[in-house]
């Protein structure tokens, strides 16, 4: 009974719940609601395969389909809510906590979903959840950049409908399984799901969004959308081939644009795209133990990214500062939020000891298992890379560099805890590897500690960190942001629409303005054709009426009698 | 008006004439030429003819407009009530045949029922027409 | 009983409307006319349920029989279109006793519930006749009543809209009767049924081919088809919140039903798409219509306005899926036809709440709605969402039925533009959001707070409506696919 | 006030020699241990070390080369 509901529906339940209770049954629920979800998962168990079909528009769907890599997901996603409600209990606001939910319901609906249409609709849900809790960052910039995060998820979401549909019209089948990338509607599938893993070029949504969320916010942000698509790549796409290259394609960008960046979660958001790169490498290579890394990845990344960004957010929340170049020297006063930080910042270096290391490790040897040494190589560089980015660069201009002044005391306990759950669970993974080994899709045949590959792993590290305080001057802060593909929809369009428009009106309007004028000029000629007095929208006499009728009778009796 | 004495006794003479002539063509219609429509303009236009040389004043005395609008209303639902009585007879709407015992009788009855309903409608929506325009201009 | 249904479904609000006049003191109009509406609304669900399993019902007036006489013919589209129209009107009528008495003097409240009974019983009639000519006399029964609710609008602007919409539903309806007219001259029958059967020897007859096109014109003008929409905007704004959401939701609809009737049954499939170019002209004139339309509506600055032009580019969704010419094309339209309807229903009662509370439905009068109508403004953002065509609303189901149709066609630009315009009516949906959430209210703005139940209830009704046909499709998708494949069969 | 133990220059300084000589601790380590590669190249002596500072290097340069490329104001978009 119970255990045919999709287990999503719990979060989501909770998320419409949420407003409409007082704040003490609010904090219970929304810590109660994930550890339900936990039980009705495994209370459930792998062995219900697909719980029950229902008629919706003609096709029988599948809502609840229990299956190996969908438990793993819904399982650190549930984690997750958790880990995300007890640091946001004190701080979120009852829309953004409905949000959240909205939103970590939905994409526990998608890891479930048994067929491709229950698929697109938690997709949808997810895009909408998430874009809400980018707009409780509570800023015209976050609302601007939610807008924007919100039409690039709808388009992705149009992208990803018509191949849905094309593919659901060619086959006849609405099962969510194995696909060959062959025909356009799977390579539209594909191209929708990426759009969502992060993958460049429409990639920028990420820095550009999630850091307008609030401490809280982003914390939520940095797990389910990205890790959604991974889980969908996962089941839909293991093996293609494309993935490996734009997974490196997604690990370069990320380090690169990192080591320029300023801002601390925009630092940490081009991380995600980072992090996401090596697991989408792991899919296109497709083997068992690729794909078991790249969901074991998927796994440690969540928390430890998890966790990072609770440090980052708990500085941001004390501070109310991001940049970089204003933050340094905070371990004084922030001793439990820099350790935490340092703790999710080793792992994300996968630094033995630590759950990365057992993750990425995984992708890295299937390379090699694989007999690819340009991937194998690059995968191992940007190892480094991460280490350098995210490993030293966070903590080290966050916490320590130099003193900004700043005296901020550790965020309140329920922040607290929340960090020091997630820090030790990216310990205990890292030291007690089969619990999560258990979980993976494949049995494992793999032992992360072997002498080798941990001197290995520590001479690379190391030797990275030497090359960070070697090259530091060359890393100076600055306060700049770096141009990315979204220059071309937030500059450049409005600047070539804003060209032509500007041709096209009087010669005297031809004196190059400001950007602001520029666009203006595009609004006021589109409101020239379509605004209340334009020439499409005004209330027309009765004659051109009658004249399009006659245009339109003209029209069928020509061709009819020609 | 007052002062015009040869219109005003010539339309007291002739209303009652086209009353009756309106009563007429009403009755007679499944006879002979006529029906409710026709019946309705003559009739109707008795009154406006009343309106017209005794002015609206006492035209609306003669005819209270409320009680002309209620008017509009009672033909038609005398008309659709013909269909569903004979509805209710278990025949299908408008089917007269049920009306009475014989077939024939029954169609008579069903006609004349309907053409009278079509005939009130029209007489009084003929008079709101007047009584609205003539009423407009002061 | 039930074998007079049929009748009864126009007689009953018929009578009812002389009725209003004759009983006019206090709320006895309202009552009579709420009660009639739900008497259709509970036969125009029997029969539905009679023509489920695919049976025509065919009902004689007056005992005379097709052809001769006038027959009403009930396929699954007729009765499908009944229960649109009755559970449309059955669900504004409540909303009407609290915003007529607000926005309409009370000495007209009686003429007010007469005229919108004779609408009804205009719309109901088109939808359930089956003789050519019987259908031009309820397109003037509801076409003159609609003229007149219109201009009771409070606004004196509604005057003049109600006079456009006059001119141009007159050329329409006549433009229908020359129609008619010629092609009783050819074939001697008004009965559609009969007609289906003489017009095919007779395809070639250019009497035939200025019949169709006079026809098609008058009805694409009824149903508002863009470039011939000019009407519409103006007399949605300006009408009565009550009549704006009745009319939306059903108005054009009918005349869709025409259209397919007349282009299906009448001349029949193979007429319209082999031999008359309508598939290209429909076509054409559905994406022009869908785009532009769409675009006019993001710079509004009257929401109501805004929903009218999104109303003119849904209704260039539904004659898109006409112009496949395929099943799931038309399944698409007739599903559209019923989503849209329940969804812009749903959107103007939210703007009937609106002007009720806050008098005017300007974009800046919504600053702080989201604060202080919230169970109002929430509604508006369901119903926008199915507007979008999010999933898990009714708009989702049409969208999905439109793409598939375009695919199956090898349509996919086609399909693409469908989706991309949703992402033009999210950014018009957004516009009215973000106002009502993101910006405060002025400080000398009075206060507000949601209207009474009377009015939530009613919204909340359709709105629920909206995920209520989004998750459970079988009465929507169901009779609409049976519909189609009735009248692709030549039914 | 004084600054806390950590960022005092004795004590970078002794950090600094810690670095180092752990980093020689983990090169020579990998005279006890045998690294079976798949490759030739990850069998060199000191693999991660060399690479790990060579590959860093070239990042570090080719984003400071970039940003010379693509840096604008942090109001560029305001």
């Amino acid at each position: 009974m119970i255990s045919g509901l999709p287990p999503g529906l719990i979060l989501i339940a909770g998320a419409v719940a949420i407003p409409f209770v007082g704040p003490t049954i609010r904090k219970g629920l929304v810590l109660a609601l994930p550890v339900l979800t936990l039980a009705l998962i495994w209370g459930t168990g792998i062995d219900a395969g697909t719980v029950w079909s229902a008629p919706f528009m003609g096709y029988a769907v599948s809502p609840v389909r229990y299956a190996p890599t969908g438990m793993l997901f819904a399982t650190v996603f549930s984690i997750m809510a958790f880990g995300g409600a007890l640091f946001a209990l004190r701080s979120a606001r009852p829309s953004e906590m409905a949000a959240a939910f909205l939103y970590a319901g939905s994409a526990i609906g998608v890891v479930f979903a048994g067929d491709l249409i229950t698929l697109f609709v938690f997709w949808e849900i997810m895009a909408i959840g998430s874009t809400m809790v980018v707009w409780n960052g509570s800023s015209d910039a976050a609302r601007r950049a939610g807008l924007r995060y919100a039409l690039i998820h709808f388009f992705g979401g149009i992208v990803l409908m018509i191949g849905l549909i094309g593919h659901i019209e060619a086959t006849g089948s609405i099962t969510f399984d194995v696909m060959q990338a062959d025909a356009w509607p799977r390579w539209l599938i594909l191209a929708g799901f990426l759009i969502n893993a992060g993958a460049w070029p429409l990639s920028s949504w990420i820095p550009d969004a999630y850091p307008e969320a609030s401490p809280a916010g982003m914390v939520f942000l940095s797990a389910f959308t990205t890790k959604t698509a991974v889980f969908v790549l996962l089941v839909g796409f293991p093996g293609t081939q494309a993935l490996i290259y734009v997974g490196l394609f997604m690990i370069f960008y990320g380090i690169i644009y990192a080591l320029l960046e300023n801002d601390m979660r925009r630092i940490l958001a081009y991380s995600i795209v980072n992090q996401v790169g090596f697991m989408v490498v792991g899919i296109g290579i497709g083997t068992e133990m690729a794909l078991n890394g790249a969901a074991a990845h998927a796994f440690a990344h969540i928390i430890y990214k998890g966790l990072l960004l609770m440090s980052a957010g708990s500085v941001l929340y004390m501070t109310g500062k991001r940049k970089c170049s204003d933050l340094g020297g905070l371990f004084q006063s922030m001793p439990i939020t820099a350790t935490c930080g340092i703790i999710g910042a080793l792992a994300i270096s996968a630094f033995p000891l630590t759950s990365g290391f057992i993750s990425k490790s995984m992708i890295n040897q299937s390379a090699a298992d694989q007999h690819m040494m340009v991937v194998w190589l690059l995968l191992t560089a940007a190892s480094a890379g991460v280490f350098l980015h995210a490993g030293i660069k966070f903590p080290w201009f966050v916490f320590f560099q130099k003193d900004s002044g700043l005296r901020p005391p550790d965020p309140p306990w329920n922040m607290r805890a929340a960090m020091i759950f997630f820090a030790a669970l990216c310990l205990l993974i890292g030291v007690f590897p089969q619990p999560l080994y258990a979980l993976l899709p494949a049995p494992v045949a793999f032992v992360p500690y072997t002498g080798a590959h941990v001197v290995g792993q520590l001479q690379l590290l190391l030797f990275s960190g030497l090359a960070f305080f070697l090259l530091l001057p060359l890393m100076k802060r600055t306060l700049t942001v770096s141009l990315d593909v979204d220059w071309l929809y937030r500059r450049a369009a409005p600047a070539v629409i804003a060209w032509i428009a500007r041709d096209l009106r009087e010669l005297s309007d031809g004196v190059l303005g400001g950007t602001r004028a520029q666009v203006g000029s595009i609004i006021d000629s589109m409101a020239h054709y379509h605004g209340p007095a334009g020439l499409l929208a005004r209330t027309l006499p009765t004659g051109r009426t009658v004249f399009w009728v006659l245009v339109i009778l003209a029209a069928f009796l020509v061709f009819n009698f020609s | 008006m007052k002062h015009h004495l040869i219109p005003r006794v010539i339309a007291k003479l002739t209303i009652p004439g086209i009353l009756l002539f309106a009563l007429y063509v009403q009755f007679h219609g499944d006879y002979g030429p006529g029906g409710g429509f026709q019946a309705g303009v003559i009739f109707g236009a008795g009154f406006i003819l009343y309106g017209l040389v005794f002015g609206l004043e006492n035209l609306r005395k003669v005819a209270p407009p409320q009680i002309v609008t209620a008017f509009i209303a009672v033909g038609v639902l005398l008309y659709g009530g013909v269909g569903v009585v004979s509805q209710i007879l278990g025949a299908n709407y408008l089917d007269y045949d049920v009306l009475s015992a014989v077939d024939h009788d029954g169609q008579h009855l069903g006609i004349l029922l309907v053409e009278l309903g079509v005939g009130i409608t029209v007489a009084a929506v003929m008079m709101t027409i007047f009584m609205t325009f003539a009423g407009r201009l002061r | 009983m039930i074998a007079q249904f049929p009748a009864l479904q126009v007689v009953i609000p018929l009578l009812g409307a002389p009725l209003c006049i004759i009983l006019r003191r206090g709320a006895l109009p309202w009552l009579i006319a709420l009660l009639v509406s739900w008497a259709a609304l509970a036969m125009a669900a029997t029969l539905l349920s009679q023509v489920a399993d695919g049976e025509i019902i065919s009902y004689a007036l007056g005992g005379w029989l097709a052809p001769l006489g006038i027959e009403y013919r009930i396929d699954t589209l007729n009765a499908f279109m009944l229960l649109l129209v009755a559970g449309t009107s059955s669900a504004v009528l409540p909303f009407a006793y609290k915003s007529v008495a607000k926005e309409i003097p009370q000495d007209r409240h009686y003429l007010f519930y007469s005229g919108f009974l004779l609408m009804l019983t205009g719309l109901l009639g088109m939808a359930i006749t089956g003789d050519a000519f019987n259908v031009f006399v309820f397109i003037e029964i509801s076409s003159l009543s609609s003229y007149a609710m219109i201009a009771m609008g409070r606004d004196r602007r509604a005057l003049s809209a109600a006079f456009t919409y006059l001119v141009m539903g007159t050329v329409g309806a006549t433009f229908f009767l020359i129609g008619v007219g010629l092609i009783y001259a050819v074939t001697g029958t008004l009965n559609m049924a009969d007609l289906a059967e003489r017009l095919p020897p007779l395809y070639q007859s250019r009497t035939v081919l200025a019949a169709f096109a006079f026809i098609s014109v008058g009805i694409l003008l009824k149903l508002a088809l863009f470039p011939l929409h000019l009407w519409l905007p103006n007399a949605y704004t300006y009408a009565p919140s009550v009549v704006t959401a009745f009319l939306a939701a059903t108005a054009t609809k009918v005349a869709i039903y025409l259209l397919l009737r007349f282009g299906y049954t009448v001349f029949g499939a193979e007429f319209v798409f082999n031999i008359v170019p309508a598939s290209e002209v429909l076509l054409t004139l559905a994406l022009a219509g869908v785009i532009i339309a769409s675009f006019v509506a993001i710079f509004q600055s009257d929401v109501k306005r805004l929903l009218a032009y999104s109303s003119v580019a849904q209704i260039g969704y539904i004659i898109l899926g006409i112009s496949y010419a395929n099943v799931t094309g038309l399944t698409a339209s007739i599903v559209h036809i019923f989503n849209h309807a329940v969804t812009k229903g749903a959107l103007f009662l939210v703007m009937g709440c609106v002007a009720y509370a806050a008098g005017a439905c300007r974009l800046e009068s919504f600053a702080g709605l989201g604060k202080r109508m919230p169970l109002t403004m929430a509604a508006f953002v369901i119903a926008g969402l199915s507007l979008i065509g999010v999933p898990l609303t009714a708009g989702f189901i049409s969208k999905w039925y439109l793409v598939l149709g375009a695919m199956e066609k090898g349509w996919w630009p086609v399909a693409a533009v469908i989706l991309a315009t949703s992402l033009l009516a999210a950014v018009y949906v957004w516009r009215v959001v973000e106002i009502a959430y993101f910006r405060d209210a002025p400080a000398d703005a009075p206060p507000l707070s949601d209207p009474p139940l009377a009015l939530l209830v009613p919204t909340w009704v359709l709105t629920g409506a909206c995920v209520y046909f989004g998750i459970e499709t079988s009465l929507s998708l169901g009779f609409a696919e049976q519909a189609a494949i009735q009248l692709m069969g030549g039914g | 006030m004084e600054k806390h133990w950590l960022v005092r220059p004795k004590t970078i300084r002794l950090l600094w020699i810690v670095m180092l000589g752990v980093l020689a601790v983990t090169v020579l380590l990998q005279l006890g241990i045998e690294i079976h590669g798949e490759f030739h190249i990850d069998e060199t002596f000191g693999f991660g070390a060399w690479y790990g500072l060579g590959t860093c290097a070239v990042m570090v340069i080719g984003a400071k080369i970039l940003g010379a490329v693509i840096k604008r104001k942090d109001t560029y978009y305001d």
